[in-house]
């Protein structure tokens, strides 16, 4: 009972040093303590009910115990690491997010392909992964090659529409200064049409960041060699290791923030003159 | 109408020819296999014939899909268990469920992030990070843990719909409710308007489209988290339990149908969102 | 032309004393105004000119309460600018229309009535009233998409007269018009300003029409803002748009065109 | 009548046919119970369930139960209506397997999510490393179905004799194309099927009682549908509310089923707790448990509802 | 004042007879043109001044074949605009800057350059040379969003005299500036057009600047647009400010106003 008095005092803690920090002038520090102080009173706050309501660790394990399992078993989370992130979510998405740009470029130069395609690319969209997973292991073996496949229908038509909005996200005045110069269509591509749909196609690609590590996890349900992410916490479920199953969690949550934030830095990058990027 | 009915008729014709020659390429290996071990050889089009009736196809063809479904919903009685309109009607309780808690906690997040300084800046880190976790790893545990405490049937599945569906709404609810410029609030401010009166007349109806947009995402996801929590609930019914089935028997022609089916819905459903759009935008005078 | 003063017999309805406002930006502090003595008195219509950038609008924001001066002091009506705001002093219209496009033309200017609690038939009438006034009789149930630039305008007009407040405020209202529009809705406001006697304060690029609406007129110089000049219209308050062609019209003029050029550096 | 809840181990089919037999005749209403079934799934792990108190009583492996009470969640059994197992490793004879001695080399599919144990010790047996390699043999996490068999992605799958081996026959194999291993006769037997619940429930003799009602009951439906083994499948079929099973299938289940219940009371043979124990524990470099479980089994409920 | 007609001896480059036309709405046709007449000769300044929706707009588009009219004929030195559009013969200036916010200023006005084919060196020298023709050497690395209004606005002028092209189209260019910047542009363009003898279409909503800039004043009446007077100017070629002071100037301006007034519906 005290550990429970004690996490809800931690958590009014936390949240009157952030009340504290977010008064301070916005620097590049605060805006990182703030989500920070966040997310570790939430993790105390975890520790203390965990322990102070006695919840058996085989139903949730503290987290406490789940960084120590993060410690002892580095290699088997490597392994799994490499396996589903490295070959299976980013070769997909590269893959996935490479063909519905390529797509993009067609469909935008045919009106007849957008006016067609774009509406049947909606509701395949909305084809559940669960149930196509299954299908596309038995298409494309256990190996990686169907958790790739898997990310590849998933990330392909959010990174479409996307992209095929932003290449049409030039203005009359835009496009008409180029038909003043008399530019052909692939000119007016690569100097108008490609930065104008930046902002866009950045987008896409963050959905798609998220979208490809779930769906190469979730392949992974479906049949698997006897590593990755996905297998690992299946099989641990199984086993009642929970706090190998958080481990694992953690490093795709991980993983994913990592991936999310470093398209986030890339677009800063490359799209610093769109209005939202300024300040 | 014409104009955009007919490309999409092309496509979908299209579509469904490269379907028929996918069908004939994936089944040809096991035709093949049976043939040799029944000792016969097959003339190619005994060959494309019989890839196109497999029992169990790596692809079904279109039309065995559509028999099957013809079969699930129009002749049978939709109580019955073998009803794939019984097993949608099921899975969309759950979405709707979800879908609506989901909004709700979503719009509040978003009011939240926007009134509230401390929950600007820590809140949405750990949203995006939230959708980093695959959901079907915990979706078991979740599931277990309600269960624990006595919660069990609709709500678990639905819980796990809004854990899919908030995020969406959390984002574009944000953006919408940011929407108006500093003009507008300005003129609240001249008017010396009360908080709550900038936000009833002036955010929420700016974030109207963005709400919509980003309603019809959430449905979709709240779909398809519906079907992941029919999995760890025993896959007793819905459309989940129809594709697991179908998996666990290596009955293709059933999961496609599911699958179709759940497509279906999810354009029904996000189709009924884009009417009440239309009809609600276009009373605002903003369609 | 001298410096004018406002009669003793009257005290001023906005009385700015070395006013200063610094913006902290992340390149460094912007001083937008510097040092900025202003007294107007009720029922004047004061125009405001000087180059972009210049601080028009951060005085006529600073006058609303949307600016926090960083050093003088502000009074409105012998209160805080923030206590005006509070008690409703003010209609202001910015530059661009700003029209919730969800509303219609009713609908919009019917908004600040809602928010200041008048009952459901003062706020038709009201509304009817206001809609006559600019030229809009007949469009109230039209949204805002439905009609062209410059009844938007003056759509945004009647909205900020609806509840009747003691001072308008307006930044460059009639920067989208053409010429001819423009004429006509500078008639039209000086009708209403004799009419009602409302105090006036008016931003605008425009020399003529600064010249042909003001009784008196401030020329701004660029950062850090300061008053330059501030002349005092002896043109009659009942004006033609006739009264452009005549010899003290063009003398006004001149003065303000050489105390622009004077503090002008392009850009 | 006294609430309780059965979670079962997987879908809705014959392999539960007793306890839906029991319900839908009564039995447990006779017993003054008011019994709910969860059917499991393959993401529903039963000892999680039984952890979190979302059930009673639970149908288990034996290898899965001994695993979770290391772990430090103590099961127990109190009923074993199995007598024998049912698992088998079902191979391809084109693939050029002949003897367990064709297995190096080869990739097989095995049942991951706690179904791992048997196979697990059974090649530590064998000595064959699972790790792949030349000398070793590739492992595939299987998923629900016999497909890798099928499509030629694994030379052997893992079935049960009562239903996944009929998979792959109604798939258009014949015997003749097969070679299959029995785990029984392979001498790696571990027990399937037996019941557990919680140890703290045993020291409240008001559980105690309704358990010992539970059993009885349990057993009374088991020994109905033996002999009665196509109404069972029917009371199966009606209960199966995903309507994806067939009733061919179901009746040809219940008649393998039969085959493995029988010969059992319901009480565990303490001989047949130490062969599985004994398999588990030798399981070379890596054991599944790695020493002799004290108190895993009980008979107080059998003795008493039997007697 | 008579009717203009461009002499003999050199042929128009600008010729329009009786053109129409139509755009197809969901609401039905909008006829944007009707019977429009004009010659342009070469090295002319020709102002086109209307209402707001007149046609204005439409006329410059249709010249620089963004526009495909629906009747008559319109030839640009003897060839369809379209040619002469290939041909590279156009600098067209849109109402808003315009300028891509992923260029530099230099970036911008090397767009059309690179899209030519021209050298590297060439490109260099001209984006150095345009640059200080507008007032802005030293802005080259600059982002189009960390300059003024009134800064990008010159910027669009530079990229579009960056090419030489020989028909300058300008649609508004100093519709967002204040007068002393508006003035002092007027000028900077005035000194290069009679440096260059290009032909130049100018639409402005100002009188006084259609007057002070033009050769020929075209004033148009709204829909269905059709042109209401031709007005060529006796004013010197070179033209300083104080010009707008004389009496030929205020005739002028008198004979446009009242052309415009007659055509003006308020709305
Ligand atoms: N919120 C702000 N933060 C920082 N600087 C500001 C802010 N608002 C205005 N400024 C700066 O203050 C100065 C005065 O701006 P202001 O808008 O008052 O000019 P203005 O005279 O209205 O110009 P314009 O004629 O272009 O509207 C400008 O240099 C501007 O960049
Ligand atoms: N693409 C279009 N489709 C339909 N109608 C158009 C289109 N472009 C212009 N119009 C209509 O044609 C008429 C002339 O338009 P135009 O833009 O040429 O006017 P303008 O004289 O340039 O007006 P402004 O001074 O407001 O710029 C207007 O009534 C306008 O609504
Ligand atoms: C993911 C997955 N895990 C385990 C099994 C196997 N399994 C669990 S219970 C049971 C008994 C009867 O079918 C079987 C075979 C599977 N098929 N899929
Ligand atoms: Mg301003
Ligand atoms: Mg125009």
């Amino acid at each position: 009972m005290m550990l429970v008095l004690l996490g809800l005092i931690v958590w009014a803690a936390g949240w009157v040093l952030n009340v504290w920090i977010s008064r301070l002038p916005r620097t590049r520090a605060t805006a990182l303590a703030v989500p920070a102080v966040f997310g570790v009173t939430l993790i105390l706050m975890w520790e203390c009910l965990v322990r102070g309501l006695g919840v058996p660790s085989v139903i949730l394990p503290p987290p406490s115990a789940i960084l120590v399992r993060l410690g002892s078993s580095v290699p088997v989370l490597w392994l799994d690491f490499v396996q589903t992130v490295l070959k299976g979510a980013l070769s997909g998405y590269i893959i996935g997010c490479g063909a519905a740009f390529v797509t993009a470029i067609i469909v935008d130069r045919y009106d007849f392909l957008r006016r067609g395609l774009l509406p049947v690319g909606n509701f395949m969209a909305a084809l559940p992964v669960i149930g196509i997973a299954p299908i596309l292991v038995m298409w494309f073996g256990f190996d990686w090659q169907s958790k790739a496949a898997v990310v590849v229908v998933m990330v392909f038509f959010p990174m479409l529409v996307n992209a095929v909005q932003g290449l049409q996200d030039t203005t009359v005045m835009q496009r008409d200064l180029m038909r003043t110069y008399a530019a052909g269509y692939w000119t007016t591509l690569i100097k108008l049409r490609l930065p104008a749909a930046m902002p866009f196609l950045f987008n896409g690609l963050k959905i798609a960041s998220t979208l490809a590590l779930i769906g190469a996890i979730v392949a992974e349900f479906f049949g698997s060699p006897t590593r990755g992410m996905g297998f690992r916490i299946s099989t641990s479920v199984g086993q009642l290791a929970l706090d190998l199953v958080w481990a694992e969690i953690v490093v795709a949550a991980l993983a994913g923030s990592a991936f999310y934030g470093g398209i986030a830095l890339l677009e800063r990058a490359v799209t610093f003159w769109h209005p939202s990027q300024r300040k | 109408m014409m104009r955009s009915v007919f490309p999409v008729l092309a496509v979908v014709a299209v579509l469904i020819a490269i379907w028929y020659a996918a069908a004939v390429w994936l089944n040809t290996p096991w035709a093949l296999d049976k043939a040799k071990r029944a000792e016969v050889t097959l003339s190619t089009s005994d060959l494309i014939a019989d890839t196109w009736a497999q029992d169990k196809p790596k692809l079904p063809a279109p039309h065995q899909v559509a028999i099957e479904i013809w079969n699930t919903t129009v002749e049978k009685k939709i109580t019955s268990k073998r009803s794939l309109i019984y097993h949608s009607w099921i899975t969309m309780s759950a979405t709707v469920l979800g879908f609506a808690l989901g909004t709700a906690l979503g719009f509040a997040l978003a009011v939240g992030i926007v009134y509230n300084r401390v929950m600007d800046m820590s809140v949405m880190p750990w949203v995006i990070a939230s959708q980093t976790i695959p959901i079907l790893a915990i979706a078991p545990m979740i599931i277990v843990v309600l269960n624990a405490v006595g919660i069990s049937g609709l709500l678990p599945k639905a819980l796990i719909s809004m854990y899919l569906s908030f995020f969406p709404v959390v984002v574009g609810m944000v953006k919408g409710l940011r929407s108006p410029d500093a003009m507008q609030l300005d003129q609240m401010r001249t008017w010396n308007a009360s908080g709550g009166q900038e936000f009833i007349k002036l955010r929420l109806p700016a974030s109207m489209p963005y709400l919509f947009t980003s309603m019809k995402i959430a449905m979709a996801a709240s779909l398809v988290g519906a079907i992941v929590g029919e999995l760890p609930t025993g896959a007793v019914a819905g459309l989940g339990a129809r594709l697991l089935a179908g998996s666990y028997y290596g009955q293709t022609v059933q999961i496609w149908s599911a699958l179709l089916m759940a497509a279906a819905l999810a354009a029904v459903l996000v189709g009924v969102i884009g009417a009440i759009q239309r009809v609600t935008l276009k009373r605002m005078g903003l369609a | 032309m001298s410096e004018p003063t406002v009669p003793q017999s009257q005290p001023p309805v906005i009385k700015a004393s070395n006013l200063d406002l610094t913006f902290q930006t992340n390149d460094g502090p912007v001083h937008a105004l510097k040092g900025v003595n202003l007294d107007i008195g009720k029922g004047e219509f004061v125009s405001f000119i000087g180059p972009s950038g210049c601080g028009k609008t951060t005085f006529l924001r600073c006058i609303a309460a949307l600016e926090q001066p960083t050093g003088g002091t502000l009074t409105v009506n012998g209160m805080t600018p923030d206590d005006a705001r509070k008690a409703r002093a003010y209609g202001y219209v910015f530059q661009a229309a700003g029209l919730y496009p969800w509303r219609t033309i009713g609908g919009n200017i019917r908004l600040p009535l809602e928010i200041m609690g008048f009952s459901k038939e003062e706020q038709a009438k009201r509304v009817k009233k206001t809609l006559e006034l600019v030229d809009l009789a007949g469009f109230e149930k039209k949204f805002p998409w439905q009609l062209s630039g410059g009844m938007q305008q003056r759509a945004s007009i009647a909205r900020a007269l609806a509840f009747d407040a003691e001072i308008l405020l307006m930044d460059e209202p009639f920067g989208a018009l053409d010429e001819i529009v423009r004429d006509h809705l500078n008639e039209q406001l000086l009708a209403l300003w004799s009419r009602t006697g409302k105090t006036i304060g008016f931003v605008t690029h425009s020399i003529p029409e600064a010249v042909f609406l003001s009784t008196k007129i401030v020329v701004m110089s660029p950062r850090p803002g300061r008053i330059t000049d501030v002349i005092d219209s002896r043109l009659p308050r009942d004006r033609t748009l006739d009264i452009r062609d005549t010899q003290d019209f063009m003398d006004i003029a001149h003065r303000v065109r050489e105390g622009l050029r004077a503090g002008h550096a392009y850009d | 009548a006294d609430d309780m809840t059965l979670q079962l181990k997987w879908v809705t089919q014959a392999q539960f046919a007793g306890y839906y037999v029991a319900l839908d005749k009564g039995f447990y209403g006779e017993e003054d119970l008011n019994v709910t079934i969860k059917p499991g799934g393959p993401d529903i792990a039963p000892t999680q369930v039984l952890a979190g108190g979302g059930a009673d009583v639970t149908v288990e492996w034996m290898p899965a139960a001994l695993s979770a009470r290391e772990k430090g969640l103590p099961m127990v059994n109190i009923a074993q209506p199995f007598k024998s197992s049912g698992m088998m490793l079902t191979c391809r004879k084109d693939a050029g397997i002949a003897s367990t001695d064709d297995f190096k080399g080869k990739t097989l599919g095995v049942w991951f999510f706690g179904n791992e144990f048997p196979f697990l010790s059974w090649m530590s047996q064998l000595g064959i490393p699972t790790e792949g390699g030349a000398d070793g043999v590739t492992v595939l996490k299987q998923g629900f179905n016999v497909d890798p068999l099928l499509q030629g992605q694994a030379a052997c799958v893992s079935t049960m004799t009562y239903n996944e081996y009929w998979q792959v026959i109604d798939a258009g194999l014949s015997p003749d194309d097969l070679v299959v291993f029995k785990y029984e006769d392979q001498g790696v037997a571990t027990l399937e099927d037996g019941l557990y619940v919680l140890e703290d429930k045993l020291s409240d003799p008001a559980e105690v009682d309704k358990l010992t009602r539970f059993v009885r009951a349990s057993m009374k439906g088991w020994k109905y549908a033996e002999e009665n083994p196509d109404e069972a499948a029917e009371i199966v079929l009606d209960n199966d509310a995903s309507g994806a099973q067939t009733e061919m299938h179901q009746k040809r289940m219940m008649g393998e089923i039969a085959k493995l219940t029988a010969g059992s009371n319901g009480s565990l043979d303490p001989a047949d707790f130490q062969r599985t124990v004994d398999s588990l524990l030798a399981g070379g470099s890596d054991p599944v448990i790695t020493k002799q479980p004290e108190g895993a089994w009980t008979h107080a409920i059998t003795d008493a509802a039997l007697n």
